[in-house]
């Protein structure tokens, strides 16, 4: 078990961490960067919830949203440092997770746009104009915080080390096996003795911080904003996207996905901007009807072969 | 000295290829293509500081209407094209993304209708405001009008409506704010509605039982249609009807078939219906013809010229004449020859006036109102009611 | 009631281990139990028949917990179970099988039995017993639905319950299977555990058991040794259709 | 009586895994053939196989003197195979719509009589015919599998163990009908550990390890102390011993 | 206020309801989650654009031809997409990813081919102004676009329950793997239904310029969650329920513009949760048995 973890840190984590580490030197658009830290730590985050508990929540952009405003609104209205606000950051997108706990009982799809309405309805509420006073309302929110782009980066990686961690750990140790069982059967996981609620509970609100905090660190780099723009749909279209690609429930998968994914979407964007949107959509088609069973798992069954 | 001057200059900028933003942004880039493509025609723009002509490079980036892909694209251009100028996409959300990291980078970002105040501090010098007035400053006419010409008019009930978004609300407020000084006008109805809102005969109804002497609409191109279409699918009328949109962008309402809720309507006549007189570059007939010919002959579809479409051009102009009296392309060099155009540069868009914080206080629009065709005609009339002296007619009240 | 059971200790055998009192479970207007009592004993075997539709699935999933039941009391070893969670209820003791059988779809059949297993258990006897250690590292989904009931069982096991409740394991089992698990079911109540086995084979349940409750539409209709059962008029009615011959 | 069913040399298997090897089995008009095996001998592989609804690797089967072997299961179900499985019934529609589903290809008159015959025969899917079949018992969700099948009248009932999980007197009732559904023509070929379904049978075949072997008539494999013993215990009936 | 507030909530709910129709169709069916759904809308409100304000087509014929047209288009798009997908481990799942591929596909192509702008259809071209019911005006086109819905159901219900072919559509709707074996046909019937929820979206569309004040191609998005919500406020794959969902939801959505305005995005996210978290699986969800 715990060679396994060892394993999969050494293989996977490691390296990754030392190419984050040193791509600032090789490339210096940092922006892109952090950005891909950004959805490295939203896929491995969505990872936790749908790859061990079979929970995929497309409003998961709500977390992200409340620690970006957790973030902010902190800064606004007290005098804390951005460290801290960035906990606070990640402490909002928990309680989040913990007023939606409910919604667990819900399965599937039902789950899924659930979870949507509720980002939604955090956004709405957020934006309400009746609430500009506090939280800026439609007009957004200006912060004054110093541009400190080694340590939003570090910050990031920081947090992406946590949830990668916490991945494989899961993937090794008897509590992720059960979270595993749970999500296959619950009724049977329920009578063989393990505690369901509790196990999905854990990675929900595991995967909600994580959500929180990556959203604070965005906020930090990016202090201008209006609501749409940290409740994006797309961060949870594009979270969702990359760990299925990639594959569910793997450590590798996720971050395969947002390589290859969000690699292509921005060389695309880049290459063909006249033809982006039509390039990156046959792209995605292609990917899926050709390579349906993700491109990590192309990886294992080549290892399995060979 | 002209030796090591760049082979081109490379302006970069974004816009929304699709999304929520693509209506406004996709007309307004195809004026800088249009701008820049009539400048390398003529064999390039000149640059004071190499003291020659030199060919334009457009960059553009599509971000698809996400804040986040706009914040990585700035980056892009800055980091990886190396632009010498960087503009932002239209919309204060989508501008929003690239603000910080123009500052960050040092790079002065050339802000076209991204005018929400958030913007703009005095400790910012990597910012101008290019083609309207900072969201604050926009409603002035329309606020003095309401305070100074409603009551003489006998307007006694004044109802809003307005999209819960930064700029539209930002209007409503100035109009609230004038309302409140003016005790003899009641508002009796007073409306948020969300952005995406497309229906809007709801609302129409409710006012309707009101019963106020004026309305004041505020929304997006969007909102705007469904906001006269609910008008004419209820046959409703009112005595004074003020739209947000209903002059910039009249070619878009008229496409929809709506051009008779416009008429005897009042409307901020910004740059796509009032003819601003400019002292550098096309006027506005002119730029109409060029830019409509420019899109038939590349075969663009959808596209109206507008409000868009005249900030897009005016913009490449500010860049143009900023770029002639500019001694280098450093950035902040560039901003001071940005503020030398402050007061003398009359533009489609009203005078190009800036505030120290690089926001702008000119081009405010004046207030128009709509007038049915003359007999014969098919273009709608326009008289410029507000401000006094550039008023062209008295307002018709109550519209007949 | 409880203390005056325990007072009588020295002139009654030892409490129940299971007791069931008074369970009554709808489903919208229809009653699946009426009032059910139901004492098992440590090391005993009870078998649990009667007609299909009679309630004896709905009994067993009131007892682990996985329904609630609309009234009635449910206790283990003199603890009440009432209320209890059904994860709970396995920590306090309550094995059971499913008459479908419910694998982890994704693990292997090892995996199966670790995430259930209690500290110290043998896995890979356990594997051995029930003639699964061929198949250990294969995804549960090569397995036919026989094997599955067997794996059920297994991961029952794994959990060191003191009550085990035994849904239909032997249809679809050959003799010489047959015979093994009650053999091994046999052994298992030696060891002490209390047993519920619903079963309609009656040579598999009279093999194993020392008493049957019969249900009949969510009450009991006999509850005694099997060979008196299978005389009884009410039982051979609803259940049997015809008398079973008893072998001499 | 005439050849109905025959299958020569079937092989099939899933992934790479290999279950069956090479299956020669036949069933005539009006016959009933039940098969013996042990578990994972490949009876439900087989029936899976002839319905169309596993691909076979090698080896024809053939049906009324045409070939069905590469035809979809629809196919086949036209042209008068049903199949049974093991628990199949839709579950979130209701009891009277599955037996509904039965008849699917069936004209309407005739599905419409059959479903009144065949709640005459199972009157506990009467009373809970408005019910979703998923709240069913396992045993009544076998009743409404074998009523589902039967609305079919089928020429060629393919059933995967019908008395698992049905109490006594259920499997009485379903040997009853099935014989009476044979009296009106129908073949059946049932998989089955149950030997009260050998009286229905009249040749009986053993798989396995993926091969099918003739066993003999029901009579001669009670006479059979070794196939009696491998295939239903130590020389006793499901009776109780005292 | 508050009878026009149902009034018009009903009418738009009858609307959602067609909007969401072929989007719970297609899932019942294929376990696919439609993220074009909104795009196949789009593109019918196009083709309604072409077809009424540039070639003057009477409406009755638009709706007709839009219909056929996109069945059509519809099944070729099921036989090259779907059997493949099915294949995969996780079809469900990874059907978002697909489709959201061609969601951007199909948007992206539009807007290359016409342009981003809004477009409208004057309600005129739908005959007849203003009607006035119990004292009430409401737009003729919504009276019109509420008929057809309401004609459509009809359509879809006879379909469904009345037609062989509908029986066996609700056959793989309770369980794939039982409809196969009793020898339905899954792709042929799949293909069907996909058609007609392709059919369904576009008929849609055709109403959307009316519906929704405007159209662009970008309008896919913000569809599909209202059709989401419509749909599982209902229950997933019951398109009985969906009309429900959507009247729930129109009614909300219209008492909500009448009273509060700013918060008129906010409640019906609210009564999709409230919704689900007292009927998980809906209002004519079922229950399953678990044991
Ligand atoms: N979730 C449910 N919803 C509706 N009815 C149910 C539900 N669960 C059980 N029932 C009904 O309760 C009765 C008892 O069912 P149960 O499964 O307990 O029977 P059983 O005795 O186990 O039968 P079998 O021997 O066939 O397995 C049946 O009539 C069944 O239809
Ligand atoms: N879907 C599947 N994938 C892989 N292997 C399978 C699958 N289904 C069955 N098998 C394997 O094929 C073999 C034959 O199984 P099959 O179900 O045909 O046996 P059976 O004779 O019907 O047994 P039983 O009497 O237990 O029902 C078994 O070893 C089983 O493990
Ligand atoms: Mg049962
Ligand atoms: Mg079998």
């Amino acid at each position: 078990m715990r060679k396994g973890f060892v394993r999969e840190t050494a293989l996977v984590l490691l390296p990754l961490v030392v190419v984050l580490a040193v791509m600032p030197w090789l490339y210096n658009n940092q922006l892109l960067l952090l950005n891909i830290v950004v959805f490295l730590v939203l896929a491995q985050g969505l990872n936790l919830t749908y790859g061990f508990s079979g929970y995929l929540p497309f409003g998961y952009v709500g977390f992200f949203g409340a620690g970006a405003y957790g973030f902010a609104l902190t800064l606004m209205h007290t005098a804390a440092p951005p460290l801290l606000a960035v906990l606070v950051g990640g402490v909002a997108a928990l309680l989040a997770g913990l007023v939606l706990a409910p919604l667990l009982r819900l399965q599937g799809a039902y789950f899924g746009l659930a979870s949507l309405a509720a980002a939604e309805a955090l956004r709405h509420v957020i934006a309400n104009q009746d609430l500009s006073e506090i939280t800026g309302g439609p007009y957004g929110v200006r912060l004054d915080v110093p541009f400190r782009p080694v340590l939003t980066y570090g910050l990031a990686i920081g947090i992406l080390v946590l949830v990668m961690g916490l991945v494989a750990w899961l993937r090794q140790s008897r509590f992720g096996l059960r979270l595993r069982a749970a999500r296959d059967n619950p009724v049977s996981a329920a009578t063989a003795g393990i505690d369901v609620v509790h196990g999905r509970l854990v990675v929900w609100l595991a995967s909600a911080t994580a959500a929180g905090l990556i959203g604070a660190v965005y906020a930090w780099s990016a202090p201008t904003f209006f609501p749409e723009a940290v409740f994006d749909l797309s961060f949870s279209i594009f979270a969702i996207v990359f760990t299925l690609f990639g594959g569910a429930g793997t450590l590798v998968g996720p971050v395969i996905g947002v390589v290859v994914l969000y690699g292509a979407y921005n060389v695309i964007g880049v290459s063909a901007p006249k033809y982006f949107q039509l390039v990156y959509g046959l792209l995605i088609m292609a990917l899926v009807l050709f390579f349906p069973a993700g491109l990590a798992s192309l990886a294992v069954r080549r290892r399995r072969d060979g | 000295e002209a030796a090591d001057a760049p082979a081109e200059i490379k302006v970069g900028t974004l816009y929304a290829g699709s999304g929520a933003m693509a209506s406004t942004s996709v007309p307004l880039h195809v004026a800088l293509e249009y701008w820049a493509d009539g400048l390398n025609k003529g064999g390039g723009v000149f640059v004071k500081g190499f003291n020659k002509k030199i060919p334009i490079k457009l960059i553009s980036y599509d971000d698809q209407s996400s804040p986040a892909l706009a914040g990585n694209l700035t980056n892009q251009l800055i980091t990886q094209d190396k632009v010498d100028i960087l503009l932002a996409d239209s919309t204060s959300v989508m501008t929003a993304a690239s603000v910080p990291v123009a500052r960050d980078h040092k790079m002065l970002l050339w802000d076209v209708t991204g005018s929400s105040p958030n913007f703009f501090s005095p400790d910012n010098p990597y910012i101008v405001l290019l083609a309207l007035a900072a969201t604050d400053r926009y409603p002035k006419t329309i606020a003095d009008f309401v305070k100074q010409q409603m009551p003489k008019l006998g307007i006694k009930s004044v109802a809003l409506l307005y999209v819960t978004a930064d700029y539209t609300a930002f209007q409503a407020t100035a109009v609230r704010n004038a309302l409140k000084e003016t005790p003899e006008i009641k508002v009796v109805f007073d409306r948020g509605v969300p952005q995406n809102t497309s229906d809007y005969t709801v609302f129409v109804n409710n006012m309707l039982a009101a019963k106020p002497d004026a309305v004041l609409e505020f929304g997006y191109p969007a909102n705007e249609l469904a906001f006269l279409r609910a008008l004419n699918d209820t046959d409703s009328k009112f005595k004074f009807l003020f739209t947000g949109y209903g002059l910039t962008e009249q070619n878009l309402i008229k496409s929809n078939g709506l051009a008779e809720q416009l008429h005897h309507s009042y409307a901020l006549a910004g740059p796509g219906s009032y003819e601003f007189k400019v002292n550098y570059g096309l006027n506005r007939h002119q730029f109409e013809e060029a830019y409509e010919h420019w899109v038939t002959s590349h075969n663009i579809k959808g596209v109206e010229f507008g409000y868009n479409a005249i900030a897009g051009y005016q913009a490449g102009l500010v860049i143009e004449r900023s770029l002639a009296v500019a001694e280098s392309l450093d950035q902040l060099e560039l901003r001071r020859a940005a503020f030398t155009l402050s007061g003398n540069l009359d533009t489609l868009c009203g005078p190009f006036v800036l505030a120290p914080d690089g926001s702008q206080s000119g081009e405010i629009a004046p207030l128009g109102q709509i007038l049915p065709p003359a007999a014969g005609s098919k273009e709608l009339g326009l008289s410029i009611v507000w401000p006094a002296d550039l008023a062209t007619a008295k307002p018709i009240y109550p519209s007949p | 009631m409880a203390d005056g059971a325990r007072a009588d200790t020295r002139t009654t055998p030892p409490p129940p281990l299971l007791r069931v009192t008074g369970i009554v479970k709808r489903f919208g207007g229809f009653t699946a139990l009426d009032g059910i009592d139901l004492t098992v004993r440590a090391g005993e075997i009870v078998g649990l028949i009667g007609p299909n539709g009679s309630g004896k699935t709905t009994l067993i999933n009131v007892v682990s917990g996985l329904l609630s039941a609309n009234a009635g009391e449910i206790s283990l070893d003199g603890r009440s179970l009432t209320g209890l969670p059904a994860h709970r209820r396995s920590a306090a003791g309550i094995g059971r099988t499913f008459q479908i059988p419910k694998p982890f779809a994704s693990l292997s059949v090892r995996q199966n039995l670790e995430v259930a297993a209690r500290d110290g258990v043998d896995i890979d006897a356990v594997l051995a017993d029930v003639e699964l250690d061929r198949h250990a590292a294969r995804p549960v989904s090569d397995l036919n639905s026989v094997s599955q009931k067997l794996l059920d069982l297994a991961r029952a096991l794994v959990t060191r319950p003191t009550l085990l409740l035994v849904d239909e394991l032997a249809c679809g089992l050959n003799p010489v299977e047959l015979a093994r698990v009650a053999e091994r079911l046999r052994a298992l109540a030696a060891a002490g555990i209390g047993l519920v086995v619903v079963e309609h084979l009656m040579s598999f349940i009279d093999s194993i058991t020392d008493r049957v409750v019969v249900m009949n539409a969510g009450r009991e209709i006999f509850g005694g040794r099997l060979r008196d059962a299978v005389q009884d008029r009410d039982v051979v009615e609803v259940f049997l259709g015809a008398p079973e011959p008893v072998a001499a | 009586m005439t050849g109905l069913l025959r299958t020569e040399r079937l092989e099939a298997g899933y992934g790479t895994m290999q279950v069956l090897w090479g299956v020669d089995l036949n069933v005539s008009g009006n016959e009933t053939v039940v098969l013996l095996g042990s578990n994972g001998a490949g009876k439900t592989t087989f029936m899976k196989c002839l319905m169309g609804l596993l691909p076979s690797r090698a080896g024809t089967v053939t049906f009324r003197g045409e070939e069905i072997t590469g035809l979809t299961t629809r196919a086949r179900v036209e042209r008068g195979l049903s199949f049974m499985s093991e628990l199949g019934i839709f579950p979130d529609l209701s009891v009277a719509e599955n037996i509904d589903l039965g008849a699917l290809f069936r004209p309407r008159a005739d599905a419409k009589r059959r479903a009144a015959e065949l709640f005459e025969l199972f009157p506990v899917l009467k009373e809970k015919r408005r019910q979703a079949a998923g709240g069913l018992s396992g045993g009544q969700r076998k009743m409404l599998g074998i009523a589902k099948a039967l609305a079919a009248e089928p020429k060629l009932l393919v059933m995967d163990e019908p008395s698992a999980g049905l109490s006594p007197l259920f499997v009485a009732t379903v040997i009853r009908s099935l014989a009476e559904c044979r009296a009106g023509g129908l073949s059946l070929l049932i998989a089955e550990q149950n030997v009260k379904f050998l009286e229905l049978g009249d040749r009986v075949f053993t798989m396995e390890g993926g091969r099918v072997h003739f066993g003999g008539t029901p009579a001669e494999i009670q006479a059979d102390d070794g196939l009696r013993r491998a295939y239903f215990g130590l020389g006793q009936d499901d009776h109780v011993r005292a | 206020m508050l009878l026009y507030a149902l009034l018009t909530g009903l009418i738009f709910g009858l609307y959602f309801a067609l909007v969401g129709l072929g989007m719970n169709l297609v899932f019942g069916v294929m376990r696919i989650v439609n993220l074009a759904h909104g795009d196949m809308l789009m593109l019918g409100a196009f083709t309604a654009f072409w077809l009424m304000r540039v070639a003057a087509v009477s409406p009755v014929i638009t709706v007709i031809g839009t219909f056929v047209l996109f069945f059509v288009i519809g099944l070729p798009v099921y036989y090259a997409l779907v059997p493949r997908l099915q294949r995969s481990r996780e079809p469900e799942m990874l059907s978002l990813i697909l489709f959201f591929g061609l969601s951007q596909v199909i948007e992206a192509i539009v807007s290359l081919l016409f342009g981003n702008n809004e477009r409208s259809i004057p309600s005129r071209t739908l005959g007849g102004g203003p009607v006035s019911i119990f004292d009430q005006t409401i737009p003729f086109p919504w009276i019109y676009a509420a008929c057809v819905s309401v004609v459509i159901f009809a359509g879809v219900y006879l379909y469904l329950y009345h037609t062989g072919f509908g029986r066996q559509t609700r056959a793989i709707m309770a369980q794939r793997e039982e409809a196969v074996t009793i020898g339905i046909d899954v792709h042929r019937v799949s293909a069907v239904a996909f058609g007609l929820g392709t059919a369904l979206a576009a008929v849609a569309g055709v109403f959307a310029p009316f519906m929704l004040g405007s159209f662009t191609p970008s309008i896919g998005v913000p569809i599909d969650l209202v059709s989401f919500a419509v749909v599982v406020i209902g229950s997933l794959g019951n398109p009985v329920g969906t009309i429900l969902g959507g009247a729930i939801y129109g009614v909300c959505l219209m008492l909500m513009r009448t009273y509060f305005s700013t918060l008129a995005d906010l409640l019906p996210n609210l009564v999709l949760i409230g919704v689900l978290l007292v009927r998980p699986t809906g209002l004519l969800g079922r229950t399953v048995r678990h044991a």
